[in-house]
C-alpha cells in the first residue's frame, strides 16, 4: 500500500465541511478510520457476532479465537516476548489508572516519590495524584527545557532514593519531542525503579519494541492508531502481571469463588473482568495489518517529512510561534499566533476545512511552564499531505486579515 | 458569511482592547470564573454601594477574542445599574445566548443592545457559547458571592 | 415496528451456523445487534468522525452533541431526574466497581457490612470482595428460596445496623427471579442504606423508572440491550455523583491541575476521564430508539409469553429439571438434563445451530447453593420465537439420543 | 458428522462408568485441577513406589462426559507405567490434541492407543480441548508433586 495516496482509503475524506475539502489536523487528539476497520466492524456486527470466551457454541468460538488473534498481532507489533503480556483496557488512561492503583496499593508508601515530567498529559498525572492522596506519595517533575524536550539528565537530576516509579510520556502531546526511553529505562533500572510509559503518541508514529526499550509498562489508545473508540492496550511485563493485584472485579477474571474467598484466573484474564470490548479488539486487528500492510518505516519517514515542511512554512511565517524545538520530534505543531487567542484560531481555521485542536491539550502544567494559557495544534496522521499543512498556512493567514493582524 | 457575525468589529475592538481590564480599589465582591476547556480564565470585581448599585466593575483575566469582549462589554453595561437590574439582565443575556431570539430588557440604549447583540453571534458556534456566558456566570457568583469559583472546585 | 417479525432487522439470521438457521438462545451473555444500530456506527466512522468534547472543529462540535443526546435519551429511557445523573462506563463490571471503589473509599470502614444476595453475579461480588481485603469490609449473602427467588424478608432478615450497602440483582442471570426492587429500597432507605441495582439483566427486559424504583445506582450493559460492545451506564442519583470521589483520574474529568493539586470537573464529566467510547455512545442512541418504536410494553410482553412457553415445553420433556420456579420471572431459562453435563448439551445444541450457554454464568455461590457444577442457559431477546423454543427441545432429544439416555 | 467422533461409543461409556473414580488409599502424591470457565474439577491420586512406578491411580471429580472420559481413560492407561514412562505419555497425548495427528509413543498396545485417540474428537472443537486434557495437567503437577492447584491461585 502506497502512503502517497492513503488518503483514498479513508472515507471521511469524501466529505465536505462547510463546502471544503476537510484537512485533519487533529489526530494525536483521535484518528480517523480506514474502511478496512469500519467494514470489519460492521462484518463482525452483521455476521458473527457473539461474545467471547464464555460460551462453546460456534459464534462464540469463531469470536474468541478471532478475540485472542488480535491479541498476538499486538504482541508481533510491539514485539512483546509473551502474548499474555497484552492487556485489554478502555483506552490508555485506564490503562495507567491500573497501573497506578495497582502499584501503588501492593508497592508504594507514604514519602515514596514518583517520578513524572513537565510534559505529562493529565491522565499520566491525575492516577498518580491519587496515591499522593491516599498514600501520602510524592510527585516529582522532571524539568522540560527550552526545546520542549525532557533529557535523560534531567530525569536523572530527580531520581532519588525515595523513587519508586518513573511515568513518563513516549512522545509529547504538545511539543512532539521524543524521549530516550531506553536510556531512561536503562538508568532506571539500574537503580531498581520501574518504568511506565505513556504511549499514546509514541504507538501511531514510532517503531515499538518492548524487548529493546525494556519499559516495564506501556499504555496504548487504539483510537490514535487507526483503530475503533474505547479501546487500549496495556503492555506490562509478565512478572508484573503476576505480581500485582487484580483492578476491576467480576466475571472472566476469577478462578473459584467462594463466599469467603475468591481466587483470581490465569494471565491475561485477571485484568479483564467483566464484558470486554469484543467488536473493537477484533477489529483493531485490521488496524495492525493495516499499519504493516503500509510499513511502519513508511509512516515514520513520511510522517518526519511533514513536520520538516510544516516547521519550514510556519517558520516562514512571521506571526506564527512554534513550541518547542526537540531535535527528536514526531507527529504535532503547536503554536501560537501573535495577538489571536488559539480558540478564535480554531474556529476560524474550521470554517475553511481545517481542522486542528485549541487549548492546553490536557497538559496544565507544561502550559504554565511556558506561560501561555492556551495553544493552537495541528497534529498528523499518515493521511495528510504537504498539501494540507499549506492550507493551513493559508487559513492561519485568513485568520490574520479577519483579525488585522499582521 | 457567520464569521463576520461571530467576529464583528466591535468584538474585534473590545476583544483587542477591553475595557475595565483592571481591579477595582476597595471592591467588596469578587469571583472567579474558569473555563476548563479552554483555560479561559476571569476574575470579576465589584464595588456595590449601601444602596445595592454597582459603583464600579471591573475584570481580570485572560481568553480568546469573544471571552475578552463579553467581559469588557458586560462591565461596561452593568456599571451603575441596582443589584436588581443587574441581574435581571444578566438572565436576559443568557436566555439570548441560549435560545431567544432577542433581549427583552427594557434598561439598555438601543446602542448598548446593539453592543450586547454583536455576541450573539456566537449562536451558531456552540463550543463557544461557554466562552460569551464565562463573565456572566461569575458576575452572578460575584453578587451573590458565593465563595467558590464557577466551575472548578476547591483543590484537591 | 411489530415485534413478531423482528428478527428481520437483525443482519445476523441472514447467516448460517453449520447450515442450520441460527437459534440464538445467549441474549442474557450478549444481544445480537439491529441493522440500525451497525449502520449507525458504520456512518458515524465513514462520515462523522471526530473525538468529542475537546475541540472545537465542526466534527468534534457535531460528534460532542451527538454523544450528549444520548445522555438525554438514556436519561429519558430509564426516566432519571437528570441527565448528569448518567455516567457512560466501559460496561456493568465497571459501573460497579466504580460504585464500590468511589463508595468504599469515603464511607466504609473496618466492620462495615455489605449486603448481597446468593444470586448475584460474580461482577456484584468481586469488587465488593475487594473492600472485604483492603478495609474488613464483611459481606452477607441473602439466602436464595427454593424458587430461586431471593424476597424481601430474606434481605430484611440479614440488615443490621452494621449494613452499609446493599446490592442486588434486577433480575437473576441464571433463576430469572425478577427482584422486588422498590420495595427493597424503600425498607433500606428507612434504614439509611443506599441500594445499588446491578441492572444488567433487568435494562434489556423490564421498564425502568429509576425516580420509581428510588434506588441509589443502577449499573447497564448496553452490549445487553441490543448496543455495542464496550459501553455501560451508570444511574447514579446526583448527590452520590457529587459527594463521591472520583474513580478513574484522567484527561476530561479535572478543572485545574497545577503541581501541587487538583480540581475536579463538573458533572458528568467527573466520572468520564479519557477518550470515551465515542461511537459506542453515539450507536447507543439508536438502540434505544429502536426499542422505543417497539415499545417496552410489548417486549416485555412477549417475553413473557415466551417464558410461559418455553417453561411448559420444558417440563413437559421428562429428562429436563428448569432451575428456579419464581413467581416473578424474566428472560432466562436455565436447566440441568439427566445424565447429561450442560457442556455436552452446549455443543450437541450448537450442531443444531442453538446457541445456549453451559457453565456456572458467573454465578458459583448460586451453583453451590444448588448443589450443580454447571447448568445450560437458554436466554432470550426480543427476536426469539416460539419456534426458537421448539427447536431447543428437539435438540435437546437429540442429546438424549446420542447418550441414550431417555 | 463430528459429533459422532466427538461422543463416541468408548467415550460415552467412560463417561458414564468412569474408571478409577475412588481414592487410592496411602496416596503419596495428588493435585487438585480446576476449569474456572465451566466448573470441572478433578483430583487425582497416585501411588508411586520405592521404584517411582505409578502402583495406583485415581481421581474424583465431576464434570462433562467429554473431562470424565479424559480422566478415567488417562487412569487406566497410566496404572503400571514408570514415572518416566507417563510423562512421556502425556507429552505425546497433550501434543496429539493440540497439533499432532497422531500419538507416537511405544509404550501403548494397539488396543490402548484407539483407546486414547478416542479423545482426539474435540481437536474439532477448540473449546473443549480443555476439557479433555485437565486430568493430564493435573497428573503432571500431582507428579512433580506442585502444591498448587492447577489453574488455580490461593484464595484471596
Ligand atoms: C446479572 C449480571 N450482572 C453483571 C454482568 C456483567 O456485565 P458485563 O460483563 O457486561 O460488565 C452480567 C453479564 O455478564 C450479568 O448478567
Ligand atoms: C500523551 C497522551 N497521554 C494520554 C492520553 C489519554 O489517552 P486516552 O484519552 O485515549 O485515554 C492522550 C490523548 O488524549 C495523550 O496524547
Amino acid at each position: 500500500m502506497n502512503i502517497d495516496n492513503i488518503k483514498k482509503e479513508f472515507p471521511i475524506f469524501n466529505n465536505k465541511v462547510h463546502n471544503n475539502d476537510l484537512v485533519y489536523l487533529d489526530s494525536a487528539n483521535s484518528s480517523q478510520k480506514p474502511q478496512v476497520v469500519i467494514d470489519r466492524i460492521y462484518d463482525f456486527y452483521s455476521k458473527e457476532f457473539s461474545n467471547v470466551g464464555r460460551s462453546v457454541h460456534y459464534l462464540a468460538v469463531a469470536a474468541t479465537n478471532m478475540y485472542e488473534n488480535t491479541r498476538v498481532s499486538v504482541q508481533k507489533f510491539i514485539n512483546a516476548k509473551d502474548k499474555n503480556e497484552i492487556v485489554f483496557t478502555k483506552g490508555a488512561t485506564e490503562a495507567i489508572n491500573l497501573v497506578a492503583s495497582t502499584y501503588g496499593q501492593k508497592y508504594l508508601k507514604s514519602g515514596d516519590e514518583v517520578l513524572l515530567t513537565e510534559l505529562e498529559h493529565h491522565s499520566n498525572y491525575v492516577p498518580w495524584h491519587y496515591l499522593r492522596k491516599s498514600k501520602g506519595v510524592k510527585i516529582e517533575f522532571a524539568d522540560v527545557n527550552d526545546d520542549g524536550e525532557v533529557t535523560l539528565e534531567s530525569i536523572e537530576k530527580k531520581i532519588t532514593s525515595k523513587t519508586k516509579m518513573i511515568a513518563i510520556t513516549h512522545l509529547s502531546n504538545v511539543t512532539g519531542a521524543i524521549l530516550s526511553i531506553k536510556e531512561i529505562t536503562e538508568l532506571a533500572h539500574s537503580k531498581n525503579i520501574p518504568v511506565l510509559v505513556d504511549g499514546c503518541q509514541g504507538a501511531p508514529h514510532l517503531k515499538l519494541d518492548m524487548q529493546d526499550l525494556d519499559c516495564d509498562f506501556y499504555a496504548i489508545s487504539c483510537h490514535k492508531m487507526y483503530g475503533p473508540t474505547g479501546l487500549g492496550i496495556l503492555y506490562a511485563k509478565k512478572k508484573w502481571l503476576e505480581e500485582l493485584p487484580p483492578y476491576q472485579g467480576g466475571g472472566g477474571m476469577i478462578g473459584e469463588v467462594k463466599k469467603e474467598g475468591i481466587t483470581y484466573g490465569d494471565l491475561p484474564n485477571k485484568y479483564e473482568a467483566g464484558t470486554m470490548q469484543t467488536a473493537q479488539v477484533i477489529a483493531f486487528d485490521e488496524s495492525i495489518k493495516f499499519l504493516n500492510k503500509i510499513g511502519i518505516e513508511n509512516v515514520m519517514k513520511h510522517e518526519s517529512e511533514l513536520i520538516n515542511y510544516g516547521q519550514e512554512i510556519l517558520r516562514k511565517n512571521n506571526s506564527v510561534k512554534l513550541i518547542g524545538n526537540p531535535k527528536n520530534k514526531g507527529g504535532v505543531l503547536s503554536f501560537t499566533l501573535d495577538g489571536i487567542h488559539p480558540h478564535d484560531i480554531a474556529t476560524i481555521l474550521d470554517e475553511d476545512g481545517v481542522a486542528i485542536r485549541a487549548g492546553h491539550h490536557c497538559c496544565q502544567i507544561l502550559h504554565d511552564k511556558l506561560n501561555i494559557p492556551a495553544s493552537a495544534r495541528a497534529s498528523l496522521g499518515i493521511y495528510n499531505t504537504k498539501d494540507d499543512l499549506d492550507k493551513l498556512n493559508n487559513a492561519l493567514n485568513n485568520c490574520k486579515k479577519i483579525f488585522n493582524t499582521k | 458569511m457567520n464569521l463576520k457575525e461571530l467576529y464583528q468589529e466591535i468584538i474585534l475592538d473590545h476583544g483587542k482592547n477591553p475595557r475595565n481590564l483592571r481591579k477595582t480599589e476597595n471592591f467588596n465582591k469578587d469571583a472567579k470564573g474558569h473555563n476548563p476547556l479552554c483555560g479561559d480564565k476571569v476574575h470579576v470585581f465589584l464595588k456595590l454601594n449601601e444602596n445595592k448599585k454597582i459603583e464600579d466593575i471591573s475584570f481580570e483575566g485572560s481568553g480568546c477574542a469573544i471571552s475578552m469582549a463579553s467581559a469588557s462589554i458586560m462591565t461596561d453595561l452593568v456599571r451603575d445599574k441596582e443589584e436588581k437590574e443587574a441581574k435581571d439582565l444578566i438572565k436576559d443575556f443568557l436566555d439570548m445566548i441560549k435560545e431567544k431570539p432577542e433581549l427583552v430588557t427594557k434598561s439598555l440604549s438601543e446602542d448598548e443592545k446593539t453592543k450586547l447583540m454583536s455576541l450573539s453571534g456566537v449562536k451558531k458556534y456552540p463550543m463557544r457559547v461557554k466562552c460569551a456566558t464565562l463573565a456572566w456566570h461569575t458576575l452572578i457568583s460575584a453578587i451573590t458571592n458565593s465563595q467558590e469559583e464557577i466551575n472548578t472546585e476547591k483543590f484537591d
